[in-house]
C-alpha cells in the first residue's frame, strides 16, 4: 500500500492503463507538457509520447467525436474533460454517438471510451467550473456513469473504466484531489470489487445516507458527529451512478428505515431523486419516515462566495437526519 | 496582410446572392459526354481500364434501379421512408470506387451509391429504412460505419478513425460523406481543425446538391464551399459531382495525398437532388420545376453512357445486361425487404451495453414476464 | 370556439405571438417556404416576411447561440428545433448560455426565448426522431420547461412561453400534431390558467395518474377502461414539468392513496423519479401502496417496428395501476 | 477548380510545423515605434488627432496597471484568480477605442482594456474574480456582455445581436472578442456562417496571443488564423496586434464595412500572453524563457510611447501624468475589490427565473428559515 491523493492516484492508473495495453490513448486540452490544468496527467506525455498522450484543439465536440472514431478503429481512448462544466459542448456527441453506437450497430460496435471529468464545487472557482452535471448521464442510456470518493477506488475504477468495453463516464471529485489516502497499486483488478457495487463506507442502524463522490467524505463526518448524540448512521458510497447498485441501498434501508440522499448536483429530476423513489419503490413497508433529499439548490451554481451555502455541507445532512429521525426539537443531532 | 474574398477563380467575379456558379468546377466529361481535358484531373484516371469504366457505369445504374425500389418499397407501405439519391449517382459511386477495401466509410442516411460501391448486401439498403433496425449492416464487413442521421457527427468520427489508421503505421484512408448543409455544423469545422492539426489521412467528400430539405445552399454558404477547407490548412477541390470521372480523379488525388502522409483533402462535389429530400418531403413548396428540368440535362448516367458509347467501351447488349443486373438486384433488395421479419420485443433490451448491467437486466425481464401475462 | 389541429393550433399561436409583438421572431431549419417538416410555421414567412421567420443555417448551436444575441438586442426569438434528436448539439447554449445570462447577470439580462421541439415517439420515424430529452432540461436551473398536450394548452401556452421574460423549453408531442380539439383563439390570456399550473383532465378516487404530453391521451384512454372494471382513476397533466405544479399532485395523491407516474422517456432519474420523490416526501402518510412508474425502458429508442414496446400503452398503464390497488390475479383491471 | 493550401501572401511560402510567422502581419508601427507605411490601414487613421492618440496610449498605461494590480490582488488573497493580458494592451485598447458608444462587445474573461475602453467603473473588473458575482458590470451602461468563460460561445451572440442591430436598422455594430484558441470551438465557425449568411454587422476580433493556456497556437492551426474567415466569404486581416495604430485602423475598416451593410469582417490581432494563462497557471511548465524575452521587444506600450515621443505628442509630464492616473485607478480598484462585501445567502435563489417560480421561492424560504435555525 502506498499513500497517495486522489490525483496521484488518477495518475498511477492512468500510466497502469498505458502500459499495459498499447491501444490505450490519452485526449485532452493541456493535458501534455502542463499535465492538465489538475496536473492529474503530469509526467505521462514524457513517459508516453505525444501520439499516445495528445494535446487538442480546444473544442470538446471534436475531443469526443475524433475519440469515437479511434475507438471504431480499436482504441481506447481516455478523454479528459478539463472541467465539468465544458463537457456540454460534447453532449451531442456522448448522447448521440458515444452512448448508442453499441446499440445502433446490434452490439457489433464496441465503445470503450472513458470520459474522465473533474468535478464538482467547492474549491472557489470560477462560472462553469462547479457544475454537477451527473444525472444528464444516469439518464441517458448507454452510458456507464462512476464517482470516486477515495483515492482507492480511483485508482482502480480508473482501471476498470479503462478495461470495459462500455463507455464510462469517469467523475473525479476537484475537492478532494488532494486528499491522500491507502492505494494498492498491485491489486489484481479481478479481485477488486466490480465498479458498479455500491459500498458501504460506514455501517450504522438508524438510518441511512446515501451519498457519492465528495459528499461521501461529508457524511461520514456528519456520522461521525452523529455518533456522538448516540446516533448510528450507515453511510453508503454509491460509487456507479449507472448502473445504481439499488441492492445495496435497499439493504441498507430496510435495515435503517430511514434514508437521507445527499448531493451537490440540483435536487428537481436528480440522482437523488431516483433513489428516493427507487427505495419507496423497493422499500415501501420498511420506510418509517419519507426519506429527505439534501441537494444543491434549484439554481445556477452560485457565485463562490456563496457556495457554502450551495454544497451541502454537515449541518444540513444532519438537519435532514433530523427529520427522518423525527426527532423533536429538544433532541436534535445539529445542537 | 489582408484576405479578401473568396472570388470564383475562373472568372474572377464575386459570388453575390444567386451563389456560386455551378459550372464553376472541375470536369473532364461535359454534361453531354463530351471528354475535356483536365490537367489536374487527368492523370488520376489515365489508367482507367474499359473494363473499370463499365463497373463504374453499371453501379450507377444498380444505384439508380436500387434507389427507384427504394421509393416504391416506401410508396408500397413496406418501409417507413427513404432518401432518394437520383441525381447523385456519379459523386456516390465515383468516389466510392476509387477507395481501397481497408479504407473505411463514414457515411450519411442518403449514400446508397457509396453503400454499393462497398460491396452491401441486398437486405443492408432497407432494413434501417423499415425499422426493424437502426443500422442494417456489419460495417466491418464493407468497412462502412453506420449511416449517421446527426447531420455532421460523422466527420469527426471519421476524422479520429484516421487518427487510429495513422497511429497503426497504415496506409488506411478515411472518408467522411456529407451534405451541403452539414458545413454548418460545428462538428464540420472542428473536424477540419482536428485533421489539419494531425494531418489525418482522412477525405471529405461533401456533396453539395444544392438542397438541405427546403433550403438552398445559399442559406449555409454564399461562397464556393470548397473555398473553406484551404483556410484551414486542407487543399480543396471543387468538381464536377455529375461526372462520374471527375469524382474518380478528385477521389485518388485525395487518397494518395493520404497514403502519402500528407494528410486531409476536402472535396465539393457540385451536383443535384433530383427527387426530394425523403418520401415524406414535398419540393414542390420550395424549387421550380425548372430548377429540376435543368439538372435533368447533366444527367450523370446519362453523361457516362454517351461518352463510354462513344468510346466504344459500353453498347446495347453491355446496357441490356446492366439493366438484367439492375433488375435483379432490385427484386434481391424487395425480397429482403418484404422477407424481413421484426425481431422479438425482448431484443430491444439486448446490446445497449457490451457488459453486463443489472438495470437493463431486470427491465429486460420483467418486460418479458409481463409479456407472458397476456399469452395466458 | 373553432376545431383545429394541435399543429394548427402552434400555428395560430405563432402567428398571433407574431402579430402582437414587432420584436418576436421565428428561427429554424425549413420553417420558412416549407413551413417547417411538420408545416407547423405554414404560412408565416410569407405573411410575415423573412426577416421575420428566418430559414436558419443547419447548426442549432448556431440558431440558439444567435437567438441568445438577439434576445440581448430586445428580441424575443421562438426557435424551432427541428426534431427532439437534434436538440443536442445546441445543449451547451441552452444550460450556460440560455439558462444562465439572467442569474450571471443579477436579472439584468432578460432570455424571453422559446424553444419549440416536436417531441417524442409513437409515429414511426427513424433513429433521434423520437427522444423524450425533457428530464435534461427539468435538472437544468434556469428552464421553464412545459409539454402541451391537447390543442387549446397548445395554443394558449404558447402565446405564455413567449410572452414570459423566461426562457421556455416547448415540447410539442408529434404523435398528436393531427389531433383535433376546439380552441378559444380569443381567449384572454391573462384569464387563462397560467402555464405552470398542472390541469385535472380527469377526476377519480381509486387512484391518480400523473403525466404529461401525449401520454395524457393515454392515460385517459386507461382511465376510460378503469371505469368499466369500476376503477376510478384521476388523470393529472402536468403541463409544466419545471416548475412541477406539485400542489395539485399531492392534493390529488391525499385524495386516492395511489399514484402511478408514466411518461415515454427513460426511466433512470427521468420527472417520474422526481414526481415520485416529490409524492413520497409530501405525502408520506397518506400512500397507500408503493408509487408505479410506467416509462420508457432504459434504453436507446428501439428501431420503429419495436417501439410499441417502448412507449408506455394503456395495456401497461393499467398493469400499474392493478399494481397500486394491490388487486389480485383475479380481479385486474387488465383482463 | 482546385483550391490550394492557403499561402503566406507576402513571402509565397507554405506554412509549416513551426507556424504562421508572426512578423507576416499588417502594422504601421515597427517594433521600435517607427513609423511605416501600410496602404490598407494609414487611410483609417489619417485624422488621429494628438488628443486621440495621447488617449489611447493612457488607456494602454491605464491597462497594464490595472492588469498588474489584478495579479497584485490575487497573489494576496483578495481575488481568487485573474486572467492577466499583459501584452495585449494594444489589441484590446486599439480595437475598442474605435467603437460608437451604440456599438456592443461580447468579450472573453481576459479582455480588461477593452472594458476599460468601454468605460467601466473600477468594481467592474474585480468582483467576479473575487468569487461576489459572476459578472460584475450593468452590460446596459457599458454596452458589454458579461465575459464569457465558455469559450468561443460569445461568437454567436454577437452575431445574433447584429441580426437584430440589422433588423433595427440601426448602424450599431456588434463585437465578439476571443482567442486563437478558440477558432477550433464548432460555435466559433458557426457564428462566421450565420454572420456570412445574414451579412451580419459583426466583428470578430481574434486575439492570437500564441497561446491557449499551455498549447501553442500550432495545436489549432498550422496557417494563419485569419485564412479561415474568406472561406466563409468573410473579409480578414491579419495585424500586427502589439501595433495600437494598426489595432485602431483594422477595428475601423472592419466597423466601417459593418455599417455600410457589407456585413462581417474577421480580425486576427498578432499578440503575445506576456504572462501566464491566469494566476494559477505556471507558464515554466510549458514555454521558453526566451520566447518571452523576444516578445518583450515587441511590447505595445513601449513601441507607442516611442513613436508619441518621436512625433512630440508626449513627454516626460504627460507620462507622469499618465502613470498618477494609473495608480489612482489600480488604487480605486483595489479599493473597490478590498471593500466589497459579500452577498446575503438568500440572494443565491434571486434571478434564477425573471418572473415568480414556486420552486425557487420554497427552497430560498425553507433556507432562510434553516439559517435563522443558527441564530436561535
Ligand atoms: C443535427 C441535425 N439537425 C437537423 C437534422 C434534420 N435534417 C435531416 S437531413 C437535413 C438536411 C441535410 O442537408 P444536407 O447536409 O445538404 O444533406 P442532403 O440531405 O442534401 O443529402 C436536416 C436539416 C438532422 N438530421 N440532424
Ligand atoms: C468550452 C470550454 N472549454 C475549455 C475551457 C477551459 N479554458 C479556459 S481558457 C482556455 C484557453 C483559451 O485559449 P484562447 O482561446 O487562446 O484564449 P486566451 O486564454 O489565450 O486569451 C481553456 C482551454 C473553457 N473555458 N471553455
Ligand atoms: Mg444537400
Ligand atoms: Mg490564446
Amino acid at each position: 500500500m502506498t499513500a497517495l491523493t486522489l490525483r496521484a492516484a488518477v495518475n498511477a492508473g492512468l500510466a497502469r492503463a498505458l502500459e499495459g495495453d498499447d491501444k490505450v490513448l490519452l485526449m485532452g486540452e493541456d493535458i501534455g507538457k502542463l499535465g492538465g490544468v489538475f496536473r492529474v496527467t503530469d509526467g505521462l506525455q514524457q513517459r508516453f509520447g505525444a501520439q499516445r498522450v495528445i494535446d487538442t484543439p480546444l473544442a470538446e465536440a471534436g475531443i469526443v467525436g475524433t475519440a469515437v472514431g479511434l475507438a471504431l478503429r480499436g482504441y481506447r481512448p481516455v478523454v479528459e474533460i478539463q472541467f465539468d462544466g465544458f463537457v456540454y459542448p460534447a453532449f451531442d456527441q456522448i448522447v448521440c454517438q458515444v452512448a448508442k453506437l453499441h446499440y445502433r450497430s446490434n452490439g457489433r460496435i464496441r465503445m470503450p471510451l472513458v470520459l474522465r471529468i473533474p468535478w464538482a464545487g467547492g474549491v472557489g472557482a470560477a462560472e462553469h467550473h462547479s457544475e454537477s452535471p451527473e444525472a444528464y448521464f444516469v439518464h441517458t442510456a448507454g452510458l456507464r456513469v462512476v464517482a470516486a470518493s477515495n483515492p482507492q477506488d480511483a485508482y482502480v475504477m480508473l482501471r476498470q473504466a479503462v478495461a470495459s468495453d462500455d463507455p464510462v463516464i469517469f467523475f473525479e471529485p476537484k475537492r478532494l484531489y488532494h486528499s491522500k489516502g491507502e492505494v494498492d497499486l498491485d491489486v489484481d483488478l479481478a479481485d477488486a470489487p466490480p465498479m458498479h457495487l455500491a459500498h458501504v463506507a460506514r455501517e450504522g442502524t438508524d438510518a441511512t445516507i446515501v451519498t457519492y463522490g465528495a459528499q461521501v467524505r461529508t457524511a461520514l463526518d456528519a456520522a461521525l458527529a452523529a455518533e456522538d448524540e448516540g446516533v448510528s448512521l450507515e453511510v453508503i458510497d454509491l460509487r456507479s451512478l449507472s448502473p445504481i447498485d439499488m441492492n445495496t441501498v435497499a439493504a441498507s434501508v430496510r435495515k435503517t428505515g430511514r434514508v437521507v440522499v445527499t448531493h451537490e448536483a440540483a435536487r428537481e429530476a436528480g440522482v437523488g431523486a431516483e433513489i428516493v423513489a427507487s427505495v419507496t419503490e423497493q422499500c415501501f413497508e420498511y420506510l418509517e419516515a419519507p426519506p429527505e433529499r439534501v441537494t444543491g439548490h434549484d439554481i445556477p451554481y452560485p457565485p463562490s462566495k456563496l457556495e457554502k451555502h450551495h454544497v451541502p455541507d454537515l449541518d444540513r445532512i444532519l438537519h435532514a437526519v433530523d427529520r427522518v429521525l423525527e426527532r423533536g426539537a429538544g433532541s436534535e443531532v445539529l445542537s | 496582410m489582408t484576405y479578401t474574398q473568396t472570388r470564383d477563380s475562373s472568372t474572377g467575379r464575386r459570388p453575390d446572392e444567386a451563389g456560386p456558379d455551378v459550372d464553376d468546377v472541375a470536369r473532364v466529361l461535359e454534361p453531354d459526354g463530351t471528354r475535356v481535358a483536365d490537367a489536374t484531373l487527368d492523370p488520376w484516371i489515365a489508367d482507367l481500364s474499359p473494363h473499370e469504366l463499365r463497373a463504374l457505369h453499371r453501379d450507377m445504374a444498380l444505384t439508380r434501379r436500387l434507389d427507384a425500389e427504394g421509393v416504391a418499397l416506401q410508396r408500397q407501405g413496406q418501409l417507413a421512408l427513404w432518401a432518394p439519391c437520383r441525381g447523385q449517382e456519379a459523386t456516390q459511386v465515383g468516389t466510392a470506387h476509387a477507395l481501397a477495401p481497408g479504407d473505411f466509410v463514414f457515411p450519411s442516411y442518403r449514400e446508397h451509391g457509396v453503400l454499393l460501391g462497398r460491396g452491401a448486401k441486398p437486405a443492408d439498403y432497407v432494413l434501417a429504412w423499415r425499422g426493424e433496425e437502426h443500422s442494417a449492416y456489419d460495417h466491418t464487413t464493407i468497412n462502412a460505419a453506420p449511416p449517421q442521421i446527426i447531420i455532421g457527427a460523422q466527420s469527426l468520427h471519421a476524422t479520429g478513425w484516421a487518427m487510429g489508421a495513422q497511429r497503426d503505421g497504415s496506409t488506411d484512408v478515411a472518408v467522411a460523406y456529407y451534405g451541403d448543409g452539414a458545413t454548418s455544423q460545428g462538428d464540420v469545422n472542428e473536424a477540419m481543425v482536428f485533421a489539419s492539426s494531425f494531418r489525418a489521412p482522412v477525405v471529405f467528400v461533401c456533396s453539395n446538391n444544392q438542397w438541405a430539405i427546403s433550403e438552398p445552399v445559399t442559406v449555409q454558404a454564399k461562397y464556393p464551399i470548397a473555398g473553406r477547407a484551404p483556410g484551414f490548412g486542407i487543399p480543396s477541390m471543387r468538381i464536377d459531382g455529375n461526372d462520374a470521372l471527375a469524382c474518380v480523379a478528385a477521389m485518388r488525388w485525395a487518397l494518395d495525398r493520404a497514403r502519402r502522409g500528407e494528410g486531409p483533402s476536402f472535396i465539393e462535389a457540385v451536383t443535384y437532388r433530383m427527387g426530394p429530400h425523403t418520401t415524406s418531403d414535398d419540393p414542390t413548396r420550395y424549387r421550380d420545376a425548372g430548377e429540376v428540368e435543368a439538372w435533368t440535362r447533366r444527367d450523370p448516367i446519362a453523361r457516362l453512357e454517351a461518352y463510354l458509347r462513344a468510346e466504344g467501351v459500353l453498347d446495347d447488349s453491355a446496357l441490356d445486361e446492366v439493366a438484367r443486373a439492375a433488375d435483379t438486384l432490385a427484386a434481391e433488395v424487395r425480397a429482403a425487404c418484404i422477407g424481413a421479419t421484426t425481431r422479438e420485443p425482448a431484443t430491444m433490451f439486448d446490446h445497449v451495453y457490451a457488459e453486463p448491467h443489472a438495470g437493463v437486466e431486470r427491465q429486460k425481464a420483467e418486460y418479458v414476464e409481463y409479456l407472458a401475462g397476456f399469452e395466458k
